[in-house]
């Protein structure tokens, strides 16, 4: 009845899951609620990933990671879903996944020994600013401002929605460094500690609790010129760069959802019972099973198709937001279903899926809504008239 | 854009009803209702502030301490509170009367009616229904707590759960089985608080209602007197599903006051926000989406109150009930859905009103039956199944 | 099991509607296969109608008609529905609906004489032009362009999808009086039979079959100037006070194909076995005749009470856009459950609701596609941002 | 933007077949497909023609007289026939021998395989396969027709339904009971066209699949040699069973290949048709639409391909198929109905290719096994059902 998914996987990959779910079970399950309540991972989580050799896959060996491909990664992930993570977990403790690639991809020698190999090694945090409080998805809206004054950048503005800031120790930030739209934008390191950078608050939210999120605040926060990331102006073209990997972790925390959904119900309604029978005596409860699993096995296919497209070095950006969405769709389904066929139980607290019908409610908002992709993916795929010159 | 407050089937003295508990909302709750909704419970004086307004008890006449009226009076009033933004927690927490003295008002005893029904409606007392079990969920006929009778008392030992205000409440009517012949075997007792051997064991922990306090109870060799039996020994079912209609049209007008209110906040949302340059309400496919909630909304309430309508007119409509709930549940949870999605990322945020909206109303096609579960008993009694051998 | 709904109905309407179910099982359901294959309707059915007292309610006395309210319409469509039309009979039948209203609101009493008097008494056929090959739901586009010449109007240009113009006696052509967009048509009567206005061809459709449908050429028309109907200029606001009729009598189409459909597929699934039970033994099949007939119930209650405030006087345009969608989409979603529970003889000629299927396609697409009306609506409702000036 | 022909998980020969197969539809298939679907049959000699160009017998052992290769070239060349456009009915008449010789090639004497076998697949016979019956519908084990030995002869009696290309062809392979045991007591035997006794009752009238001509068979005292007998006697269901999961995967590709040509033939259309003065797909609505289209068409085209892998690798996947047909023909049918609703009225008319889609499109979600029915087999092999006892 449980169904935990290998096909797609190498035996190395499914090595590597097994040892995810083993690491879950062991170090996480334990601790989970009160994460949850406490709305924040501890430190030493990142240290055990470490030493698991489970947190810094897919990141390449000569910036501190352990090497490997996107589908590795995925395989992880899977295993860390499968097990029962949360998404505010998954999130909080790999949000080295969105923050530091820029630094490794773009930044010099000396800024990876700094920012990069010591989060890899577990040993500090660090996040990405992006969106504001007006902007949302809209990144060529960004105001945050940073100026040249000597040899320092000087910058004001403010940030929200931003993952793991709390706890962090850095934040690469992305600023206005020129008034051209999206080609006017810079990634700028800001450290916790620096004068005038605070975190205004920490922000509370449906589900993901043991993310902690914040609202940041920058008012003439200063930091040396080599704190910029790569050439200046040019952060819209690195973040757009790590879209595909980003939606494709997003796709996978979709159907990851489901998948722990699915099971954990279909264990219920095997046990439970109502008016004398088991309730998947019903047709109409086995007939739901059935269709949760569908979803899930076609996202999970679907999602791991890009993936490995795009390990083999295909340009699959359009395609990234096509599996982004049947996995996040599949998710807010799958744990609605799983909320109605548990009943009042389903609605409380100590019942698992409950946490996860709140948790999956962002993924068809977080890392791109729905709606915005699906006119980028438009324009892609060449369903948009021309632009007029 | 003016917000939208549909009048449409009400009459004149209906539709200043529902004013006048839309002021009183937005005056007397709505200011304290993040505070209820942390606190897990609606204050003890709410009940006078509402009798005093005369909003306590309409629908219930006169000669029980009710305020007369009907039931279309009484979804006026309750229309008014869910298009001031009250959570559904809070609704049920000041209206639990509306399921718990009914059926002493219809059937018991004068002595019953004087000491519980009158002060529950003058808002000196807080009763509760004591309906299901740890074990039953929608299956009324499976009750297994057991009441015996020993001299002149009622033994009352078992549990039930999901029982709302009963940490609050002053007493609650508790279904009981009196003999072993399924739903032909249940009694309706009243178990005053304080009575030994009567306990809130937990207060239960949920996704929302959260200013509902709902409570586990465990009876262990409760004794009250015959007299607490409402009307007859084993007709607890038949008085219970006397209940079923109107319980039924209140949660679908739950489901589209959600509805509702989420559409005109989202409404008032998209025509402020700008993204890409442009309020969102410029964009095509944001407009499509409010006219669909809209569209849920308008058509929910029109057959919801057509249902109440022929209810009052004397129909039976057991069946069109069902449909009914399920109609407007359906389009209170798409409606809650769209508006945290167009909300974006603030829609993920506890700050955020749909937010709360959301939580509430995945509760409505699990509360009062389950949507599986009355959708086989409508196909019965549409004619639908094979005749029962 | 049958669904036959009277609520809503006074007296007088159910026996309307029970006469319109009486004249269809004896005038229409005996012919209608024969009807369908040769591709339109006897003109002998019209005279039937008239004298049954069916074919004129709704149309003033004064004209020619039977008097009566939308709703006493409604009542007649819905017995017929209920009893078995095809949609493409329905359309054909009564073209009269949206084609002679122009003329007796708007027209002189001579006008009316010739051209609303002998339809409304069952001699007559006509029918009404808007549609271009080019223009879609784009009424302000229209082309074809009448120039007065003397005492003579000269009409060029083609119509397309024109309902009873292969058998119509004359058409209301939508025409190009000023190059003023939607402010510059004039609605222009030419019979059947002026030189240079042929019927260039019937089209072939996916269903409506019993419907002559055609393709309409203009080529140096000329009719006398009094053909004009109503002022020069003013046809798009005549043709919009007609929408709210035209999308209430889709909607009823669209909910009485639901019905129609409902009672066929219940009826089968209680005779039909498989597996060595009847179909509707199964819980499965059960939950779709229920969600049929909740399709059905909620989109025709919506439908009447729209159809009742346009009686009472109120300004419904957005409402009846609002009941047009819920109602065809109840059709199609209907209709095709109706084929899968009646398999393999589902696909089959033979089988009615084989029919159906193909009939209600074009009800989200004629009289305004869904997409349309919703941005129609979102404008009515104040969901747009304002225009500028 | 160019049409959208997806290559992924193919070799590259396999892409080159696909694009023969195209190029041959094209030249071929296209300019009579409106003939043929007229005329309700594909004539004999495009079997001749697909055989001389190596594209009929693909997937079949060069040993009973096939083209050698695997199911996924011949998956890939059916993916180019219905990416040329080719009708759901004519890929159905043309390719009738992939259900109704593999029995024969994999069980049958060598006899029956020089017999009936290789002239099938080399384009000179037109094979049936016979196993619905009037009453029995996706219930195989309850098949009725009877075969019983006489002497040296088997003596056919019963009827024969749904029998696609049973009208022209020269042979059908029969299911008949050989004993009462359900499901084990099944044979299949070959009855030759001319056989006394067998006839083509009727040629049914269908919705779509109109160039597919499909028989009502009548068996009366039939009588064939023993030696018809496929295989074993009474194993007729394993060898229907075995061909189940081909069969749900060749659906499935109908299904997303109706999907694809119909998103193709949509998103050139909406490029071109204006309306309110700009290009169709400057409409946002539209576009998301069109990647709702694409992504649904990928996504079921990757699960499919993925389960065909795991099955050509040896794997049971049986429930995966049934998953990836329901996956595919949903995808199927909600594509073509975008298209008829981007086609507005022109995609109610005959003469717009999107229409057979539709038409067409319709009959897969009961063909092959209704989705109720498979549905709930898939529960079971998932193990979601309670143990039988």
């Amino acid at each position: 009845m449980r169904y935990s998914p290998t096909s797609g996987w190498t035996p190395e990959q499914v090595a590597l899951k097994q040892s995810a779910m083993e690491f879950t079970r062991r170090e996480v399950v334990p601790h989970l609620d009160a994460w949850e309540r406490e709305g924040e991972l501890p430190r030493e989580l990142q240290k055990k990933l470490a030493h698991a050799g489970l947190l810094a896959v897919g990141a390449p060996e000569e910036a501190g990671g352990d090497g490997g491909t996107l589908l590795d990664v995925c395989a992880i992930n899977e295993g860390f879903m499968e097990a029962g993570w949360s998404g505010g977990a998954m999130a909080s403790a790999f949000t080295h996944g969105i923050s530091v690639p820029h630094v490794h991809q773009n930044g010099t020698p000396d800024q990876v020994d700094r920012w990069v190999r010591p989060v890899l090694a577990g040993d500090a945090i660090s996040s990405l600013a992006i969106t504001e409080p007006g902007t949302g998805s809209d990144v060529a809206g960004i105001t945050t401002r940073a100026v040249r004054d000597g040899d320092e950048w000087v910058i004001n503005g403010a940030k929200t929605f931003i993952t793991s800031s709390v706890r962090g120790d850095w934040v690469v930030t992305v600023c206005r460094t020129a008034d051209a739209g999206a080609h006017g934008l810079s990634l700028i390191v800001v450290p916790h500690g620096t004068p005038g950078f605070t975190v205004s608050r920490k922000l509370e939210k449906m589900g993901w609790l043991a993310s902690d999120t914040g609202e940041l605040s920058y008012v003439d926060v200063r930091v040396p010129l080599d704190h910029l990331v790569g050439e200046e102006n040019a952060a819209f073209y690195y973040i757009a760069q790590n879209f595909v990997t980003e939606r494709i972790f997003l796709a996978l925390l979709g159907y990851g959802h489901a998948l722990r959904c699915l099971n954990l119900t279909a264990e219920y309604v095997a046990q439970r019972t109502a008016f004398g029978k088991p309730l998947n005596a019903n047709q109409v409860v086995r007939a739901k099973l059935v269709e949760m699993r569908r979803q899930v096995e076609v996202a999970r296919s679907y999602t791991l198709e890009v993936a490995r497209r795009y390990d083999a070095g295909e340009q699959v950006i359009a395609e990234a937001c096509m599996a982004k969405q049947p996995a996040v769709d599949t998710a807010v389904w799958v744990a609605d279903q799983a909320v109605q066929l548990h009943g009042g139980m389903g609605y409380m607290r100590e019942t698992e899926v409950e946490r996860h019908y709140r948790d999956v409610r962002i993924l068809p908002i977080g890392g791109g809504a729905t709606e915005v992709l699906s006119d980028l993916a438009a324009r892609l795929l060449g369903y948009s008239p021309e632009k007029k010159a | 854009m003016t917000a939208w407050s549909p009048t449409a089937g009400f009459n004149e003295d209906q539709v200043a009803l529902k004013q006048s508990a839309r002021a009183f909302a937005e005056r007397e709750l709505m200011p304290h209702m993040e505070e209820w909704e942390r606190a897990g419970e609606v204050p003890r004086d709410v009940q006078k502030k509402l009798a005093k307004a005369g909003l306590l008890a309409v629908g219930f006449p006169e000669k029980v301490g009710g305020d007369g009226g009907t039931l279309f009076d009484n979804l006026a009033l309750q229309e008014g509170f869910m298009e001031a933004g009250v959570s559904g927690g809070a609704l049920t927490a000041m209206f639990t009367h509306g399921i718990a003295v009914p059926h002493i008002a219809r059937n018991g005893s004068p002595e019953l009616i004087e000491k519980w029904v009158k002060p529950t409606l003058a808002g000196d007392l807080i009763g509760s229904l004591g309906i299901t079990e740890p074990g039953t969920g929608s299956d009324v006929a499976g009750i297994t707590t057991k009441a015996v009778r020993d001299g002149d008392e009622w033994v009352i030992n078992g549990a039930k759960m999901f029982i709302s205000s009963s940490v609050r409440g002053d007493f609650v009517t508790v279904a009981c089985r009196t003999a072993d012949t399924g739903a032909h075997g249940i009694s309706l007792i009243v178990v005053p608080k304080g009575t030994p051997g009567y306990t809130v064991s937990r207060k239960l922990e949920k996704m929302g209602w959260l200013a509902s306090d709902t409570g586990e109870l465990t009876f262990d060799d409760v004794r009250v007197p015959l007299g607490n039996l409402v009307g007859q020994e084993n007709h607890g079912f038949y008085y219970i599903a006397d209940q079923f209609v109107t319980e039924r049209i209140g949660l679908a007008l739950q489901g589209y006051g959600h509805a509702i209110r989420c559409l005109n906040l989202t409404a008032a949302y998209v025509a402020q926000r700008t993204a890409f340059g442009k309020p969102l309400n410029a964009n095509q496919v944001v407009r499509a989406k409010l006219v669909e909630m809209r569209r849920q909304a308008e058509v929910a309430r029109t057959y919801t109150l057509e249902v109440a309508r022929r209810y009052a007119a004397g129909e039976s409509v057991i069946a069109e009930a069902v449909l009914a709930k399920q109609t407007a549940v359906e389009a209170g949870c798409w409606v809650a859905n769209e508006a945290v999605q167009l909300h974006g990322g603030m829609g993920y945020m506890r700050e955020t009103e749909v937010e709360r909206h959301y939580r509430d109303a995945r509760l409505l096609p699990i509360g009062g039956g389950a949507t599986e579960v009355l959708s086989d008993l409508a196909a019965r009694l549409f004619g639908y199944a094979p005749e029962k051998k």
